[in-house]
């Protein structure tokens, strides 16, 4: 492989699109036998995963048309939780476990009923029994998925206060009266789930209008 | 160690530091007093965990003296550190103690945890470097630069971070304290300043006088008129009590009149 | 050119981000021997403009090194690291998992808190936990942004490791206690985090009245 070829295969592989003779002229050391270069570069590509297209007189490299197949199926968007729901997990996480009435009351909007329903199918959140107080409510707390996801030995080692303060999320104008419960602390009596509960978790907003 | 030696070469280190002033003259160019020790163990040039540590602390406290000859002001943690390389010195020039008792660390030891801290911090400094010398992504090497490229996201797997949770959960907290209504206290006229008042209008009450005119106008930022009538009204009332003042009102939510009763206004005043 | 290295190649080509075996060995047909694929791309890749790297475990093209210079429309400065975000980041690199005040400890100076919550924005450090040591630290981490910024395959991989293991140079243990006899004291080994958690944490604010 000459250093031409080299240099040609580089430059097309970062560029941002198709670049031309001339354009790849203008980047390669002076004198440079660019038409030379890409024929042996074409000839190289050629029944490779990845081809050396012409296109609009403008070069590119391409993965093989035959292999369309690999990336259409597979395109897929990365998955990242949506900032309501990583709110609605964060309260979670601080303060199971916690009815979905503390948690609007946090969130201070009626939270998105759905998100915390897709973080119970995703299986970060789980239901975790029935608060001793009017209506029973469900109370939810983060599961062990949870913590695998935040690379996490136990509830316990939830960054705290003191770290938010350390990593600067907490200024000097939410002080003295910012305070949570620590997770696993002081629990406020509750029931374990029946059994049969657990299948139907939608049954609970019928507990809603006696906490709201 | 053979501590006969150190006074000739510390004069040596002493020339050698004045050689090259431009490297010591800028104390904020450190950060601390170890970095300081470092640079100063570099120049002895010898393996960090061999260096002569009485000899560092002489270097470090003419260090000092330059900084303090050119007027630079020294932080504190500087200093301790020099009180304590002196101590260190002195114990280290010191006879070893007949008995040596292992509870405590020996000067010798304490030597050695420097040198061992000075080799570490310059291990990370060279570690850093050398990682900055690698194939740095973007830098060095490219990946493939078309954007618009058919593309695979490596893995459906869910990527947070912790710090993104604590971030999320801070936001809200904040959010919520921000929402919480707070009215401003409303500013009361004080029953005492009312009262003082009032007394002090006394002698001017010889006829009966409307309550709106005898309270206070109010004031931005102070008390409000309701405040100063309710007050006023208060304190005249106490005052009835104390037989100092009559009050009347002719019916149902009309004006109030209040009026000095003189003769106790006299004996009050005398 | 065998069929399975054809695809791994139009994979790893059209892939937004390093791809690892088994995320290559989902997409590929049952049965494909994804070693000897990747093993065989990467000896035709060797001596090309662009090369096959293996980065926190898993597989990227990349352009060579040594052709950075040719690269001047597509280099983009990575964000600068300040000199002591480069040491911090080192030490946490080669002492992992570490806390705030080992960081410390090891610089000689109260970091400035900015540093450390650099990387943490960038990604290039993570919290991983908590020290089980008095006051429960939480310890750092890096991530695998930090391998594929620094083109490195594995933690393994980090210059200079083993001949610092072997110089004994990575212990966090030494040179805590240097401030022997000193009143004072010219490092404080403890660690501030503990204090205020314990303090602070058993408030439950969920407990104030609902509406203000």
């Amino acid at each position: 492989m000459t250093a031409v070829e080299r240099m040609i295969e580089a430059l097309l592989f970062a560029a941002a699109g198709p670049l031309s003779a001339a354009e790849l002229a203008e980047r390669l050391p002076a004198g440079s036998d660019v038409a030379a270069g890409l024929a042996a570069l074409k000839a190289r590509y050629a029944g490779r995963g990845v081809e050396l297209a012409c296109v609009a007189d403008r070069w590119r490299l391409q993965t093989a048309e035959d292999l369309a197949y690999l990336m259409t199926v597979e395109r897929q968007e990365p998955r990242r939780l949506t900032r309501a729901a990583k709110e609605t997990l964060a309260i979670v996480a601080y303060h199971q476990p916690v009815t979905r009435a503390e948690i609007d009351l946090v969130r201070g909007v009626q939270a998105n009923r759905g998100t915390l329903d897709t973080l119970l199918e995703m299986g970060l959140v789980r239901m975790r029994g029935r608060r001793r107080s009017p209506g029973r409510p469900v109370t939810f707390a983060v599961t062990d998925a949870f913590l695998e996801l935040y690379g996490l030995a136990s509830m316990t080692d939830l960054p705290g206060l003191a770290e938010m303060k350390a990593a600067g999320l907490l200024g000097l104008d939410i002080g003295a009266e910012f305070s949570f419960d620590l997770p696993g602390g002081a629990e406020a009596a509750e029931d374990p789930l029946e059994e049969c509960e657990t299948v139907e978790f939608n049954v609970d907003f019928l507990a809603e209008p006696v906490t709201a | 160690m053979s501590l006969a030696f150190q006074t000739p070469l510390d004069l040596q280190s002493r020339r050698s530091l004045d050689d090259d002033e431009a490297l010591i003259v800028d104390l904020d160019g450190y950060e601390g007093p170890l970095d300081v020790l470092l640079v100063l163990a570099r120049a002895q040039k010898v393996d960090l965990l061999k260096i002569s540590v009485a000899r560092l602390a002489e270097q470090y406290l003419d260090f000092l003296r330059q900084a303090r000859r050119r007027r630079i002001v020294v932080a504190a943690d500087y200093l301790v550190m020099a009180a304590w390389l002196v101590f260190l010195k002195s114990r280290l020039l010191l006879p070893a103690p007949s008995k040596v008792s292992d509870a405590t660390a020996t000067p010798e030891d304490a030597a050695r945890a420097l040198a061992f801290r000075l080799a570490r911090l310059e291990a990370m400094r060279q570690a850093a470097e050398a990682l900055e010398a690698g194939s740095v992504l973007h830098r060095d090497v490219f990946t493939r630069g078309d954007p618009t490229a058919i593309r695979i996201t490596p893995s459906g797997r869910l990527e947070e971070s912790l710090f993104d949770l604590m971030a999320a959960y801070v936001d809200q907290r904040r959010r919520q304290s921000e929402r919480c209504y707070a009215p401003p206290a409303a500013v009361a006229y004080r029953l005492d300043e009312a009262r003082a008042r009032v007394r002090a209008l006394l002698p001017a009450l010889g006829r009966w006088s409307a309550l709106s005119r005898i309270a206070p106008p109010g004031a931005d930022g102070g008390p409000d008129r309701a405040s100063c009538l309710a007050s006023t009204l208060a304190a005249s009332l106490e005052l009835v009590r104390e037989g100092q003042l009559e009050a009347r009102q002719l019916t149902d939510f009309a004006e109030i009149y209040l009026r000095g009763r003189a003769a106790k206004h006299g004996r009050q005043a005398a």
